[in-house]
This record gives C-alpha cells, sequence and structure tokens, in this order.
C-alpha cells in the first residue's frame, strides 16, 4: 500500500472514533457539538501522562479515557436538563472553553534534547511513541483499525442488548419509555459519558499517530463534522457512522483532481444525500429489515 | 354545485377509490359513510388536491385542475380534517383569523361569533383547549374563509354529546343558509332528517346512495 | 387498590376537576366516559404520574403515588396505552414488545388470538390502524400490570372489530388486573366492563 | 471614567451582535430550524458584492443593495436545498446537518471570491466623536439605533400583519397548515428570505464599521448570533437584543481588565453557565416554556 492510502485510512479510522460517540448520544436523543472537546482531552492526556509522567502507553490511553468518561459523566449532570438546541450549544460551550484554555496553558519541557510538552497555540510537539517503538505507518493503522473493530464488535454485541434498546426508546419517545418502566436518565448519562470514553481512546490515537497536537484542531469544525458523518451515514447500525466518515474523508480524497472545488462539490453532495436518506444510508428502518431477513425467530 | 366524477385514487398497489361519483349542492348536507378505512379520508382529501387522483372535481360550471388547498379554498371550497385541527401557538381569535388570511379576504367579526359558546376564550391560547372547545374553533376558522361548500372529516367523532349538539346545529343552520356541506360518517347522525343524501362507501366504491 | 382523595387539576387557569374521588378495587373492570375537557385523559396522566395534580392525594394500596415518577408508577404497574398511537416508526411490530423474547413466545397464543400475527413483521405505517392500537394493548398486557389505563382502545374500529376485540380481553386479560377504559362510545364498555363511571364538567365523579 | 467608556464601547459593539442574534431568533423561533449556514451566506454575499464593485464599480449603495438581494437569494437557495426537504419532528436535526455541509460550500466559494483572503469594505459615516471625556463611535452608535429600529418592524411583521399569522401557523404545524390551504413552501421561503434580508443589513452595517472583510467573518457571524441568542433567551425578540448587548459588555470588559485571550473563554464559561442556571436566557424564553408545557400533555 502506498503510504498515501495508508494514511487516508487511518484518518477514516482515527475519525470513526469521534463519529461513534456521536453516535451514540444520538441514539439517546441528543445532539452534542462538543465531541471535539473529549478527542482533545483524550489527546492532551495520553500526550501528559506519556511525557511529563512516563506512564505506559496503555495506562496513558486508560487514563486518557477516564478522564474523558469523568468529564463527560460530570457534563451530562450539569445539563441533565437540558435537550436539544440547549444541550447542543452547552457542550459547544464546553468544549470552546476547553480547546481556548488549552491555548493558554504553557509547560514547556525538554526531553532527550527535543522540545515538548503543553505549549499553548504553539502546541505539544514531539509525542515520540511511534518512533521510539519503531512502529511504521502501516503498523499503526492495523493498530488503530485493531481497536477499531474490537469497539465496533462491543457495540454491535450491545446492539442486541436490552441496553440498546432501551435507550434508543428513550432516544425515539421518552414519554413511552417512562411509561414501559424505562428509567430515562441512567441510559442518558450513561451514553454521554461513554462516548466521550470513546472519543478520547480516539483522540489519545491521534495523538500518537499524530506525534504533534495544537488546540486548534480540536475545533467545533471536528465536532460539527462528526455529527455529519453519523447522520449521513445513519443511526441503524454501529457500521453507519463509519461509512459517513468513509463517505466524507473517502471521497475528499477521491475526487482530489477536483481539489479547488471540493468542499463545494461535497457540499452540496452531503445536502443531496440527506434529501434522499434523511435517516442516514443505514438508517434504523433499514437495520430492521436486516434483522428480519437474518433473524427471522419464526414468529 | 359541487360535482366529483370518475374519482380513483391509489396508493402504490392499494386502490383506494375507484370510480367515485358524488354530488354536493348548495344548501345540502351530504352524509359520506362507511368503515373505517374504506376510503372517505382518501375522497376528501382527493377532492382538494392533497393525494394525487385521477377524475374531474367540478365547482360550478369550471373542471378544477391540478387542484391544490390553496386553490379549492379560493374556489370556495373550505376543508377541515379530522381531528382537532387548530394552531395552539395562536390565541383563539388569531386561529379563527387565519381563516380569512388564508382565503386572502377580510376579517369579519362575525366569525368570531360563531359559537358564542367560545367568545370567553378569544384571547387565550389555543393550547389549553378541550377537544370540543378546539373542535369549534377550527370549524369557526373555517367558516371565516367564507366557504359555499364544506368539506368536513369526522366533523363529530371523538366528541361528546354536547359539543356534537352544538355542532351539528351549526351545520343545519349553515345548509339553511346555502351552503352546500359534506361530511364523512358518523352513525349517530345517520338517522337524522336533515342529511339531504347519504353515500355509502365499501372498498373504495360507492355501495349505495340513499 | 388506587385511591383518589380531593384531586383538583386546572390547566392555564380552566379548572379541569376538583375534588375528585375514587377508589378502583382490585379486578374491577371499569369504563369511564364523559364529555370532552371533563379531564379523563387528565386523570390517567395523574394516576401514571406524567402530570401533577393541583392538590389531593393519590395512593396505590399504601404507597402514595405523589412525587414518584412515570418510569417508578409504571415499575409498580400501572400501565397505560396512549390515545395517540405511540409505536416507533423504525421497527417492525415485533421489536416493540420490549420484553424479552421468551415471553412473546409464552404469550403467543395470545397474540395470534389479537390477530395481529400476520402483521409482527411490518412496520407500523405497513399496518392499518385497528392493529396498531391491539399492538398498543398487547403492549401493555405484556409488561404483566396490576392496573391497566386504556385510553380509547377501539377509536377507528368498526362494529365487528369491535366486538372481536371485546372477547379478546375477556378472555385474555387475567380477571385479577383492574381495568380502566376511557371511552366516548359505549359500546365496548358494554361488552366488557362490570362498572361504569362518568366525569362530567364541574361534578364529583359518577358511578352509572 | 475608563469602566464606563469601556461599557459603552461594549453596548455599541453589542448592537451588532443584537442585530445577528435577531436574524437567528427569526429562524429558530418562527421555524424551529437552526441554519448553520448562515452566517457563510452573509459572507459571501458581502464577497459577492465586493467582487461585483471590483468590476463595475456599483458604488457604495450598489453594494447595499447588492448584498440584501444576494443574501435574501442565497438563504431562499439554503432553504429549498437543506429545510424544505426536511419537514417533521426529526427534520430540525437533519436539516441542521444539512445546512452545516452548505456552510463549507459556501465558504468555499467565498474564499475564491477573496483570494487575497482580506478586502476593505466601504465606511460610509463619519467616525466619532466625544462626549464630555467618552469617546463615541458614531458608526457604532448608528449600528444600535437600527438594531432597535429593525426589532420593532421584525415584531411588526410577526404579530400585527397577515403574513405574520401565516408564519406563526406554519411555524407549529406546516403539515395541518398545507391541509388548510396554506402554500407551506413560500411562506417559510419568505422566512428564510426576510432573515437573509435582515442579516445583510447587520452584515452590511458591522462590516462598514470593521471597514475589512475576511473569510472568518462568516463563521463569527453564525457563533456570536447563535451565542447572543441563547444568552437572551431563544425566540425571545427583546432577548435577542438584551443577549447582545450582554455579549458585547462583557467581551468589553474582559479584554480591558483580563486580556483579549480571555474573551472567549469568559463568553462561553457565561453561556454554559445560563445554559445550566437558567437555560431560556436572560430574559426567559416563552419559547422553553411553550415547549415544557406541550411535553406535559400527551
Amino acid at each position: 500500500m502506498s503510504l498515501y492510502l495508508i494514511t487516508v485510512l487511518t484518518n477514516i479510522c482515527l475519525f470513526s472514533f469521534i463519529a461513534l460517540s456521536a453516535y451514540l448520544i444520538l441514539i439517546v436523543g441528543e445532539v452534542s457539538f462538543g465531541q471535539q472537546a473529549f478527542f482533545g482531552i483524550g489527546a492532551y492526556s495520553l500526550a501528559i501522562f506519556f511525557v511529563y509522567f512516563d506512564f505506559s502507553i496503555i495506562s496513558s490511553i486508560f487514563f486518557g479515557m477516564l478522564i474523558c468518561f469523568c468529564l463527560a459523566l460530570f457534563l451530562s449532570l450539569l445539563t441533565i436538563k437540558l435537550s436539544g438546541l440547549y444541550f447542543a450549544m452547552a457542550t459547544l460551550a464546553f468544549a470552546e472553553v476547553f480547546r481556548l484554555s488549552m491555548n493558554l496553558v504553557r509547560f514547556p519541557i525538554e526531553k532527550e534534547g527535543r522540545a515538548t510538552g503543553l505549549n499553548g497555540p504553539e502546541g505539544f510537539e514531539n509525542i515520540r511513541w511511534i518512533f521510539e517503538n519503531n512502529i511504521d505507518p502501516l503498523g499503526f493503522f492495523y493498530i488503530t483499525l485493531i481497536t477499531l473493530t474490537i469497539l465496533v464488535i462491543s457495540l454491535f454485541i450491545l446492539e442486541r442488548s436490552f441496553i440498546m434498546k432501551n435507550a434508543r426508546i428513550v432516544g425515539k419517545d421518552i414519554i413511552l419509555a417512562q411509561s414501559l418502566g424505562i428509567r430515562p436518565r441512567p441510559y442518558r448519562v450513561f451514553f454521554i459519558g461513554t462516548a466521550g470514553a470513546i472519543s478520547g481512546l480516539g483522540g489519545a490515537l491521534f495523538a500518537l499517530a499524530n506525534t504533534y497536537i495544537e488546540p486548534a484542531m480540536f475545533g467545533m469544525m471536528l465536532g460539527v463534522h462528526s455529527l455529519a458523518y453519523t447522520i449521513i451515514g445513519g443511526l441503524g447500525l454501529p457500521i453507519g457512522p463509519l461509512l459517513g466518515v468513509f463517505i466524507d474523508i473517502g471521497l475528499l480524497e477521491s475526487i482530489r483532481f477536483l481539489s479547488e472545488y471540493r468542499m463545494i462539490i461535497f457540499g452540496g453532495l452531503v445536502a443531496i444525500i440527506l434529501i434522499f436518506y434523511p435517516e442516514g444510508i443505514i438508517s434504523p428502518r433499514i437495520a430492521s429489515r436486516i434483522k428480519r431477513l437474518f433473524f427471522n425467530k419464526g414468529l | 354545485m359541487l360535482k366529483i366524477e370518475n374519482l380513483y385514487v391509489k396508493y402504490g398497489f392499494i386502490q383506494a377509490l375507484s370510480n367515485v361519483s358524488i354530488l354536493l349542492n348548495k344548501g345540502e348536507i351530504v352524509l359520506l359513510d362507511g368503515h373505517h378505512g374504506a376510503g372517505k379520508s382518501s375522497l376528501l382529501n382527493a377532492i382538494v388536491g392533497l393525494v394525487a387522483s385521477r377524475g374531474q372535481v367540478i365547482i360550478g360550471k369550471n373542471i378544477i385542475k391540478n387542484r391544490s388547498p390553496n386553490k379549492t379554498l379560493k374556489l370556495g371550497v373550505s376543508f377541515l380534517p379530522e381531528g382537532n385541527c387548530i394552531f395552539s401557538n395562536l390565541t383563539v381569535k388569531e386561529n379563527i383569523e387565519l381563516g380569512s388570511v388564508l382565503a386572502s379576504i377580510k376579517h369579519s367579526e362575525n366569525a368570531l361569533d360563531v359559537f358564542p359558546e367560545i367568545s370567553h376564550l378569544m384571547n387565550k391560547k389555543a393550547f389549553f383547549l378541550s377537544g370540543g372547545q378546539s373542535r369549534m374553533v377550527a370549524f369557526a376558522r373555517s367558516m371565516a374563509s367564507n366557504p359555499t361548500y364544506l368539506l368536513l372529516d369526522e366533523p363529530l367523532s371523538g366528541l361528546s354529546k354536547g359539543p356534537q349538539e352544538i355542532i351539528w346545529k351549526k351545520l343545519v343552520e349553515l345548509k339553511n343558509n346555502g351552503i352546500g356541506v359534506l361530511i364523512t360518517g358518523q352513525h349517530n347522525v345517520q338517522e337524522n332528517s336533515e342529511i339531504d343524501h347519504k353515500y355509502i362507501i365499501e372498498n373504495g366504491q360507492i355501495d349505495k346512495v340513499f | 387498590m388506587l385511591e383518589f382523595k380531593s384531586v383538583g387539576k386546572s390547566f392555564g387557569g380552566i379548572n379541569i376537576f376538583e375534588n375528585l374521588n375514587f377508589q378502583l378495587k382490585k379486578g374491577e373492570w371499569v369504563g369511564l366516559t364523559g364529555g370532552n375537557g371533563t379531564g379523563k385523559s387528565t386523570l390517567i396522566n395523574i394516576a401514571t404520574g406524567f402530570q401533577l395534580p393541583d392538590e389531593g392525594k393519590v395512593n396505590l394500596g399504601n404507597v402514595s403515588l405523589l412525587g414518584l415518577k412515570p418510569w417508578q408508577i409504571a415499575r409498580l404497574g400501572v400501565k397505560r396505552n396512549f390515545q395517540s398511537v405511540r409505536l416507533s416508526e423504525s421497527l417492525i411490530l415485533r421489536d416493540q414488545f420490549f420484553v424479552p423474547d421468551k415471553k412473546i413466545f409464552d404469550n403467543l397464543e395470545m397474540i395470534q388470538a389479537s390477530g395481529i400475527k400476520g402483521f409482527l413483521n411490518r412496520f407500523p405505517s405497513e399496518c392499518p390502524l385497528p392493529i396498531l392500537r391491539k399492538m398498543e394493548v398487547l403492549r401493555a398486557l405484556l409488561h404483566s400490570p396490576s392496573i391497566l389505563f386504556l385510553d380509547e382502545p377501539s377509536a377507528g374500529f368498526s362494529q365487528e372489530e369491535l366486538h372481536e376485540f371485546s372477547q379478546f380481553l375477556i378472555t385474555y386479560v387475567p380477571s385479577s388486573i383492574s381495568l380502566v377504559i376511557v371511552e366516548h362510545r359505549t359500546e365496548l364498555m358494554q361488552l366488557v366492563c362490570t362498572k361504569s363511571w362518568g366525569l362530567f364538567l364541574n361534578e364529583p365523579l359518577r358511578i352509572m | 471614567m475608563e469602566f464606563l467608556q469601556t461599557c459603552i464601547d461594549g453596548l455599541l459593539f453589542g448592537s451588532a451582535y443584537s442585530l445577528l442574534a435577531l436574524s437567528f431568533s427569526l429562524l429558530f423561533g418562527v421555524m424551529k430550524r437552526i441554519n448553520l449556514a448562515f452566517g457563510s451566506t452573509l459572507l459571501l454575499s458581502a464577497v459577492f458584492s465586493l467582487w461585483i464593485d471590483s468590476l463595475f464599480s456599483i458604488g457604495i449603495f450598489g453594494i447595499f443593495f447588492l448584498m440584501i438581494a444576494s443574501s435574501a437569494l442565497i438563504n431562499i437557495y439554503v432553504e429549498k436545498l437543506c429545510f424544505y426537504p426536511h419537514s417533521g419532528k426529526y427534520g430540525a436535526t437533519v436539516s441542521m446537518i444539512s445546512s452545516f455541509a452548505i456552510w463549507m460550500q459556501l465558504d468555499e466559494m467565498s474564499s475564491f471570491l477573496l483570494p487575497d483572503r482580506t478586502a476593505s469594505f466601504p465606511s460610509f459615516l463619519p467616525d466619532s466623536f466625544f462626549l464630555k471625556d467618552l469617546f463615541i463611535r458614531i458608526d457604532q452608535l448608528f449600528l444600535f439605533l437600527i438594531a432597535v429600529f429593525m426589532t420593532s418592524i421584525f415584531f411588526y411583521v410577526l404579530y400585527k400583519t397577515n403574513y405574520g399569522l401565516l408564519l406563526r401557523g406554519v411555524s407549529f404545524d406546516g403539515e395541518l397548515a398545507k391541509k388548510l390551504g396554506v402554500n407551506s413552501g413560500k411562506i417559510s421561503s419568505f422566512a428564510f428570505a426576510f432573515s437573509g434580508i435582515f442579516g445583510a443589513i447587520a452584515a452590511f452595517l458591522i462590516l462598514s464599521t470593521e471597514s475589512q472583510v475576511t473569510p472568518f467573518f462568516g463563521f463569527w457571524c453564525t457563533l456570536k448570533g447563535l451565542v447572543a441568542m441563547m444568552l437572551g433567551g431563544i425566540g425571545s425578540l427583546p432577548g435577542a437584543i438584551i443577549g447582545g448587548l450582554f455579549l458585547g459588555l462583557v467581551e468589553s470588559n474582559v479584554i480591558n481588565y483580563l486580556g483579549a485571550e480571555y474573551r472567549d473563554i469568559c463568553t462561553y464559561l457565561i453561556l454554559l453557565f445560563i445554559l445550566v442556571v437558567k437555560p431560556g436566557g436572560i430574559m426567559g424564553s416563552a419559547l422553553l416554556r411553550d415547549e415544557r408545557a406541550a411535553s406535559e400533555r400527551i
């Protein structure tokens, strides 16, 4: 595979994490403009644990995810009464507060003769795990791919469980959910928390792949893109968001010969896809049809 | 007169109406009866052009092509769909005035007094109305557009005795004022002597005419 | 079992009812009629926790239902259906019982008798309204309620369907369940219910 | 004195935010939709008008009217592509994402017309005067007056005209309105065009006080408009004005006392705080109350 193709595929995998986190939140019926914050927090936590405290890579990632999970739980409890646009704006405000404060934090250090550490808008350089361990781009692609596959498989398993079914009712019709005896809040809080952790995992891998992160990478654009991926891909199955990422990044790359008009074409294309597939390409209805084909239980 | 000739409606593979012809004269009440799903609502929707149909609708002497609710309303056919068709975010008064706005005519004070029962609610948000009251508001709104023909889908269903009688009385009054009224099925008004004609629809076809 | 004590509720300055009192005993099947705006639906909403009364007490056995959330009340066994059908457009009917599969198989006979078996693999938009209404009733029944409120279960039914449906209720609803049927039409309650209550504007509940 | 000066600066600049918030409020309060492409529409219309001016030198009034016309047209394009096809309960999210895609598209078009990344925008008013020791910019004062004036027009159209009545009807239930004979498509296009015209006037005034246009203007408009609207309270017209002024006040004070880099952090912290403590915004949104009440009725 060419290096170019590997980079594209790795990017598709990395952005799938944040798209999946947007997916989980959309399932419980909310829209978040702030998943980029957790992507960023994951990336920064990994860098801090790994560079400042010399944690092992696994525990750096783990603690990064844990921090994201806790912060997302905190945010969801803070905004427990908000929904719709109010929730979206609250998450956006949270994300921007994070991003802008990263611009202000400076704590540069030198390690093995190289400048690294938190350095405001100039970013965090030299997160050199992949070089220290001689991991080539293809190897890193396999790492992200395997992580993503495990995540998607666990989401598929979750899909078959009552947790996901109940969460979907809570998201679709909270009144019906309550009348069936389902307590809505734990689902909401848990899903928002988990989404934060997943986004953080993606961010941690992103920091490793890039070896360099800066606050500007985690702007609102990233968050809204992740939403767009999920909406285009559909909320029916966990591979929906992946399809969305693939269409965006994959298509963007494949029509690169039109590079000058890329966004003009792509923007219009997304709008048109949404006219024909307003619930996304793999919509819950289509997912239901697929299940009807494969799991007909003889009723 | 409002004349419907050889109307056909098809949803996908399902033939909802076939070869339906109906005549509604001014000063008449015509009842469309039939089971749920027999095609009563489809017929009314087809007349005002909410669903695609084949066949003719003639108002007076004009054949109306490319029907839409907007167009038929301006030709004097006011349609009121099933259910409580009110705008809860507007006040009762605004709801009724909407009728004249829709038909692009001037507001008339009369329309506000169609039902004295709701006159004390004029400045309340329609959100707080009960089922019967909202039906009256919707009815008054239809009247505000000053129609010659009224098409009412299930105007009395889901109402208790009181409001039913009030609305029925109003329908009879309209009939006597020379307005043609077409309503869909209601078992408890079937025997009413004020009904001039009755059509029974079964499986999308006119079954019987009285 | 379920008891309303001098319950009052008003909406935007309009009194819906005041001083409403009644007791629903175990296994009682009651039909509730009344004019529009007399608060039939509000009564259900209060009993199931979706609305709070302005005054009075609501008790289930010894438990006060006031202040409990709808899902807590539902777990206590007070179940309901909705006047406007609440089914998810994106799921086939079979996936909308929201009970474990085993329970569906155990009650297969009941599902068959209700006449919706042929529609189980369809989306709600592909089914006629009476089927959807039956589906809602079935869903409530499968959640093993102790009190079941049915808000206009027979709206949109033809005469034959109504008879069939009443037969279905009589056969398959366990007699230990208290059933409250709220309707404008009285046919269904005449066929099914042993008692009937009337709710009229500014009057106490009338037992007929 | 310094504090007073800061506040005056803040309030005058805040009136620009108020105008943007009003345009958002018009769409959200009436159509229940968020148009993320709004800022880029304004940017594109400004850049397009400047481009035409560079070709045919149409003058400042020419730019003004061309901006209004092009902004209305682009808004209708956005409406037809992103909002008209998506009605119903779940349409809100989908149309928002769709408008986001169009945002990208319009921004890209603007950057074609703005190859130098920045262009000067004509100013038309004398700069400033001193009131005793206070420095006051006339153009910003003018902006403030326009904001108040446009709110009154807005209020009048929405609550006193037949069009406003139809608009509010469609906003509540587009399907029902259609059945009753409203040409829903026309009405919602009208709302979008109206908000486009409104926004174009705002953008023209803001750009002429800034006397330049950059590619970030679109993003800036969208974000500040949304934030000011949320601060004031969604759907409330006085709320939009007050939210904008409040935002201006906060920003100028933060810049003065803490430094420019803290400006946006404080804005977002305040937004988060207000959303958590009082989601209806400063004015307490009637819309939120209505939504809550509606969800109570089953």
